[in-house]
């Protein structure tokens, strides 16, 4: 069952001005969080258990708390820089509720004691830039924003930054480079943004959805939030369903729940009673499972990880039996080889080096070590860069290879698609 | 002081050293390209991975800290199949065009290739092609396909010069790097883009296609061309030398020197040397081997002194080693009794100058040592007695320590219109020069080794004295200003004048290599 | 590069206030270049990117660096209506670059280049992030959900 | 050591048996060459000339691109390797960036040549090769030293040889 929490107004689009919002409760939380101390907060975030949901779901509360105890100023940054193919919750969030992630931040920014905070929004999404941008400004003419914040004695500016077009900016140090006005390339860590970040200064990158859902712990109680979802990963998350089901679009469910439910109850199932092929649950740069696993998956950050995939950003791509794998493939290494930012030499070389070799087995040119080299490479990109892109190519194309790999010598010994329906004829592609 | 271990070797370091550091200071080797000591860490080359013990994944060198008690190795074989790997990420698209490319020889890609590379490349694909030949400016050419965006010589224009002219365009594979629209790279310091690049994209428009490198021999000495003393390697052959390059000393120049330096090599080769001794004067030139000459032209002076030394003038450039003017003063001064000494200072408005890196406006190597002499032997005239006696016809002999390195000498034609004046010119110098060639006055020109050619000492700007070794011989016939002073005297050259290195005078090399005869 | 480039005065307006805006000067590169596009007829010539570095006071090298990194920023002219399809992987699941074949096809032109007519520059994009709507395309700022290629068609043959 | 001395028989003391048999062998042949000419032993050089097997390791040759121009680069390798130190080259930029690099001069003083065929060995492009061409006599000393025209373009190579290795193909090829 869908438990909406975060999304519980979204269907109104009143929800989406500020007396609309407040009508429905909101900034209601704020002024309950002016009356904790910053630490407290931190505490209760830290007992809700939440997780970053920007896709490497590192505790948040956690994060919060390495920020160094001292009076530098310090930088929230809500990364709704969405790049992940297949993700289209913050999107979603923003053009629909953006009080409601204001109103998440300011509690957040509160706690970390920070007295400015940028929302990064990736350039293609220029409504979500407008939509927040117009919330931002009702923000301060409500007294949301600004000196002395609801009298509580806490300043808070906050301002809308677009990106224009570079995956690799939805990294937090990726981000932070572009905030800074410079190529988003991800900065080396050590140090780490919550020591050095937005301007060499302590920063708190957080998502969109994290942030949002932070409104909701604050509101009702760490307890009330860990009831839904299971004991490591509390609470309920957004997942963007794409691909071949009947109802693709965007679940809040509680962690944990089935795989096979979210796609064949409340997506509707597969179109035109085709089989199920593979899932990829996280996100393009997550390792694909095979339509068996997809079946005893649960959405939660530990059993995908004990399948060898991840939760990431909550993009469920569901594949079916008319899709050829390799075509697939192709189009994901395609995607990274165009988005590596060309900082690290693994990465920048390998990406190319994997999409040509997807290339030539596409266009019918592929040796049967190819499939074999495939893998190779990808081997030796992983956790040899700054960032995690390399990685983020790497594992879907091991994945791919290890678990079709009959689909990938078919390919190059016939050079035809074992599945019946080609892929797309990239011989042929129209230039 | 944290202490660590490396590759077995346990030693201890500065707090804040980097692993590659202390690599360095263990005397162990380790790959790396965009590592810089000179720049900021850049992290993407991915080379310098070495394993920690206690932590899983292999880290790189460059940005991790040495903390205390880490045993850090870099001979393990994940780190090993990491740095293969690396190797080959660098070349799959790197156009092996070694034959015509000026680096090879001192490539950073074919030393690390033959030392950790994986020797059997498994790319089969098209290389990514990007622009080839690209003009950056009056130094320098680039080649984007050989360029592995190591941002070497981008963090160096950023942070060294800080003039920004380059940069990384575009993103993934097809990154090159370039200057905005190739605008041109044309600051005074872009010859160091050259050799901090570890490949060759980057190639010196000087030395481009005019040796190979392992035709070079290199000789460390310091660069004449100011009074900062650079150290320099000087690359030289048979045919002469053919470049210069910086040393690391951070004593006087960090890693850099600047490209006006890069010319000191040109005025060293036969082309612009004064290569014999010459006497007579204009279109009446009698060649002569330069010691006789020194030896006539000093008994000339030695006459003219016995009848009065004030009618003798000595003119000193800062151009010469400490060792020369120390020779010169014994001379002229203490020996001849002359007091007419004046110091031709060739460039008087910005002698002072300082571009605040490294370039100054005195343009001779030897100033500082020059005064410090001046002052010791008691020489307090002007420029201007110099030019009102030499109008009152005070004086019968002129005597010039002339410049080595004429293009830093604006006045020289000038200036020689005003020694001509002096019936009779004694020019020492290591360049030819047309005007010298057009004195009317009877002249007698000996000609002077450069400083690559000599031992001497060099005092810089802040009284920092250099030591130089002579590096190679271009023009054999050439004395040096000491040689030639000695002969003037009337002594003989003896073998103490060039003293061999102590190693040759205790084993005969003959019998040294072959063993007992 | 002969003619030069300025922008409106409202345009110089802006980018001295975005200067003052963040907390960085080269963290106003980026909507300077957004205002340039859309007064430069949807591109960034050479010539603006040098009138950028002498109004914003900051290395051409940087802003070109920025300009080449980012892909929302053309570095070469395109037609009145700039057409990006999705091509990622769940619009490719549901023919997005079949569409865009299609629509190269109908319109006459080849990937990333201006049609004849000046109308439309057609490019293959990365995910959009609407890929529960597959296939998508985005004309200039408006996103298309849901296409079929005849509906594509029809869009784009209404547009002038 | 000691030698020992065979002293002559007393047969071999009548010599004029062995003057004979051997003016007969003379003859034998003199009379063959001057009827039968084409099985004669031996040739009237320099008007008719020996030629030796395409692998015979003789004189320089440069090849040549499509277009016609020297192939080689200018790496200099063939002069590094050269154990005689006979192969001089100068090099200079080429207006093609894709050539970039061409010598403008090269030359080798084939008296000093000792015909290793190092330099064929070392050449990265195929662009010298040692040829079954050997004789080499000429009037004075500077016609032994073979510069570009003589080494590509001499009369008997008609135009130049082709090399192997084309850069425009292995471009195509992207190599």
């Amino acid at each position: 069952m869908e438990v909406k929490l975060l999304t519980e107004h979204y269907d109104k689009p009143e929800f989406k001005a500020l007396v609309g919002y407040k009508k429905l409760g909101g900034y209601d939380t704020l002024k309950k969080a002016f009356g904790m101390k910053p630490k407290e907060i931190i505490e209760i975030v830290k007992a809700s258990g939440l997780r970053g949901r920007g896709g490497a779901g590192f505790p948040t509360g956690m994060k919060w708390s390495f920020l160094p105890e001292n009076n530098e100023p310090r930088y929230l940054l809500c990364n709704a820089d969405e790049g992940e193919p297949g993700t289209f919750k913050d999107r979603m969030m923003m053009e629909r509720a953006p009080h409601q992630l204001i109103e998440g931040m300011v509690i957040s920014a509160y706690a970390v004691q920070s007295k400015k905070s940028y929302i990064y929004i990736r350039g293609e999404y220029t409504e979500s830039y407008r939509t927040v941008e117009k919330a931002i400004r009702e923000a301060y003419d409500g007294g949301f924003l600004g000196k002395n914040i609801l009298g509580s004695g806490f300043d808070h500016d906050m301002d809308v930054y677009s990106g224009a077009g570079a995956y690799i900016c939805g990294e937090e140090t990726g981000m932070i480079s572009s905030l800074e006005g410079l190529k988003g390339q991800p900065k080396l860590k050590p140090p780490f943004p919550a020591v050095k970040g937005y301007l060499r200064k302590p920063t708190i990158v957080n998502n969109v959805e994290t942030l949002a859902a932070v409104k909701y712990i604050i509101r009702d109680g760490a307890q009330a939030y860990r009831k839904n979802g299971t004991e490591k990963s509390a609470g309920t998350k957004l997942f963007s369903v794409s691909g071949n089901v009947v109802r693709p679009g965007n679940y809040e469910i509680p962690l944990g729940y089935p795989l096979k439910d979210l796609i064949f109850n409340l997506c509707g199932g597969l179109k035109h009673g085709r089989k199920l092929k593979a899932v990829i649950p996280g996100g393009s740069s997550a390792p694909v499972l095979t339509a068996d696993e997809a079946m005893r998956a649960t959405m939660d950050y530990e059993c995908l990880a004990q399948m060898g995939s991840m939760l990431g950003s909550g993009a469920v791509i569901v594949i079916d039996d008319s899709n050829c794998m390799v075509d697939l493939m192709k189009v994901i290494l395609h995607f990274y080889h165009h988005e590596s930012c060309g900082q690290c030499t693994p990465c920048r070389e390998g990406t190319g080096w994997l999409d040509k070799i997807v290339t030539s087995i596409v266009t019918g040119h592929g040796r049967l070590q190819d499939v074999q080299l495939l893998e190779k490479v990808a081997k030796n990109m992983m956790g040899r860069t700054i960032c995690a892109l390399s990685d983020a190519a790497a594992m879907p194309a091991i994945s791919f290879v290890t678990k079709f790999r009959d689909e990938f010598e078919f390919f190059v010994r016939e050079g035809r698609s074992k599945v019946k329906k080609e892929g797309y004829n990239y011989a042929q592609m129209h230039h | 002081m944290p202490k660590c271990t490396i590759n077995g070797k346990s030693i201890e370091v500065k707090p804040g050293t980097t692993i590659i550091q202390a690599f360095k200071e263990a005397g162990e080797e380790i790959a790396h390209y965009c590592w810089h000591p000179a720049l900021s860490v850049a992290g993407v080359c991915r080379l310098c991975m070495v394993q920690i013990e206690g932590q899983p994944k292999l880290q790189i060198a460059c940005n991790t800290v040495v903390a205390d008690n880490m045993v850090i190795t870099n001979k393990s074989e994940p780190v090993k199949d990491a740095v293969r790997w690396g190797m080959d990420f660098h070349l799959i698209n790197h156009p092996l065009d070694c034959p015509i490319c000026d680096q090879a020889g001192e490539c950073g890609l074919q030393e690390q290739y033959m030392r950790y590379g994986q020797y059997d490349p498994e790319m089969a694909e098209p290389k990514q092609k990007k622009h080839k030949v690209i003009d950056l400016g009056p130094t320098v050419v680039l080649d984007s396909e050989r360029c592995i965006l190591c941002s070497r010589c981008v963090r160096f224009t950023e942070e060294v010069t800080k003039t920004n002219e380059l940069g990384i365009f575009n993103r993934g594979d097809r990154s090159e790097i370039g200057t905005f629209h190739n605008k041109p790279l044309n600051n005074n310091y872009s010859y160091n883009t050259i050799d901090i690049c570890p490949v060759g994209a980057l190639t010196s428009k000087d030395f481009r296609f005019r040796q190979r490198v392992w035709y070079l021999k290199e000789a460390r000495s310091i660069c004449t061309g100011c009074s900062t003393g650079c150290n320099v390697n000087v690359y030289f052959n048979e045919e002469g030398t053919w470049r210069v390059k910086p040393v690391q000393n951070d004593k006087v120049n960090g890693y850099w020197m600047c490209d006006k330096g890069r010319d000191v090599y040109k005025f060293t080769n036969l082309p612009v040397r004064l290569t014999s001794g010459k006497t007579g004067s204009k279109d009446n030139w009698n060649l002569l081997e330069a010691g006789a000459l020194a030896k006539d032209v000093g008994a000339t002076i030695r006459a003219a002194a016995r009848s009065g030394a004030d009618k003798i003038a000595l003119v000193i450039t800062g151009q010469y080693s400490n060792e020369d003017y120390d020779a010169l003063f014994q001379f002229f001064s203490v020996g001849l009794g002359v007091q007419n000494i004046y110091h031709w200072i060739n460039n008087p408005e910005d002698m002072n100058g300082f571009d605040g890196l490294l370039f100054r406006g005195d343009r001779n190597p030897n100033t500082k040592g020059l005064v410090a002499r001046l002052e010791k032997y008691g020489v307090k005239t002007k420029w201007l007695d110099l030019e009102d006696k030499i109008k009152a016809h005070d004086l019968t002999h002129i005597v010039i320590a002339g410049p080595e390195n004429h293009s830093v000498f604006p006045d020289l034609e000038t200036k020689l219109r005003l020694f001509d004046q002096v019936p009779n010119v004694v020019w020492l110098s290591a360049g030819k020069s047309v005007a010298v060639d057009g004195l009317t006055a009877v002249t007698t020109q000996i000609p002077m080794k450069t400083f690559i050619e000599k031992d001497g000492t060099y005092t810089n700007y802040a009284g920092l004295e250099q030591k130089v070794k002579r590096g190679t011989t271009i023009v054999a016939g050439a004395l040096t200003l000491e040689e030639a002073v000695h002969l003037m005297s009337g002594e003989e050259l003896d073998m103490n004048m060039r003293p061999l290195p102590p190693k040759y005078l205790k084993t005969n090399f003959l019998v040294h290599k072959g063993g007992p005869l | 590069m002969t003619s030069t480039f300025q922008l409106s005065e409202e345009g110089a307006a802006f980018v001295k206030r975005e200067l003052n805006r963040y907390e960085d000067r080269h963290s106003a590169i980026i909507p300077a270049l957004y205002r340039v596009q859309k007064e430069n007829n949807g591109w960034v010539s050479p010539e603006s990117v040098t009138y950028l570095s002498h109004l914003m006071d900051l290395p051409e090298s940087e802003i070109e660096e920025v300009l080449r990194f980012y892909t929302m920023f053309n570095t070469k002219p395109v037609g009145r209506h700039h057409v990006q399809v999705c091509c990622n992987i769940s619009c490719a699941m549901n023919g997005g670059r079949e569409l865009a074949d299609r629509l190269c096809q109908e319109f006459d032109v080849h990937d990333g280049e201006i049609s004849g007519d000046g109308r439309f520059t057609i490019s293959r994009v990365e995910c959009l992030g609407a890929c529960d709507k597959a296939p998508m395309m985005q004309v200039n700022d408006t996103f298309c959900e849901g296409l079929t290629e005849e509906k594509a068609i029809e869009i784009l043959r209404e547009m002038k | 050591m000691s030698y020992v001395v065979k002293r002559p028989s007393a047969s071999s003391q009548w010599y004029l048996p062995a003057i004979f048999s051997g003016m007969g062998l003379t003859f034998k042949k003199m009379l063959r060459n001057l009827f039968v000419g084409d099985k004669m032993q031996t040739l009237n050089y320099p008007e008719e000339k020996y030629e030796y097997g395409p692998r015979f390791k003789g004189n320089h040759v440069l090849t040549v691109k499509k277009d016609g121009s020297v192939r080689c680069t200018a790496c200099m390798l063939c002069a590094t390797n050269c154990p005689a130190q006979c192969i001089k080259i100068t090099a200079a930029e080429h207006n093609d960036p894709s050539v970039e690099k061409y010598p403008i001069s090269y030359e080798i003083d084939i008296l000093r040549c000792v015909f290793c065929g190092f330099c064929e060995e070392a050449c990265p492009v195929d662009a010298i090769r040692m040829g079954p061409e050997w004789q080499s006599p000429a009037l004075n000393g500077g016609t032994f030293n073979y510069d570009i025209q003589h080494l590509a373009y001499r009369g008997n190579l008609k135009g130049g040889i082709q090399s192997r290795v084309d850069d425009q193909e292995r471009h195509k090829a992207g190599i």
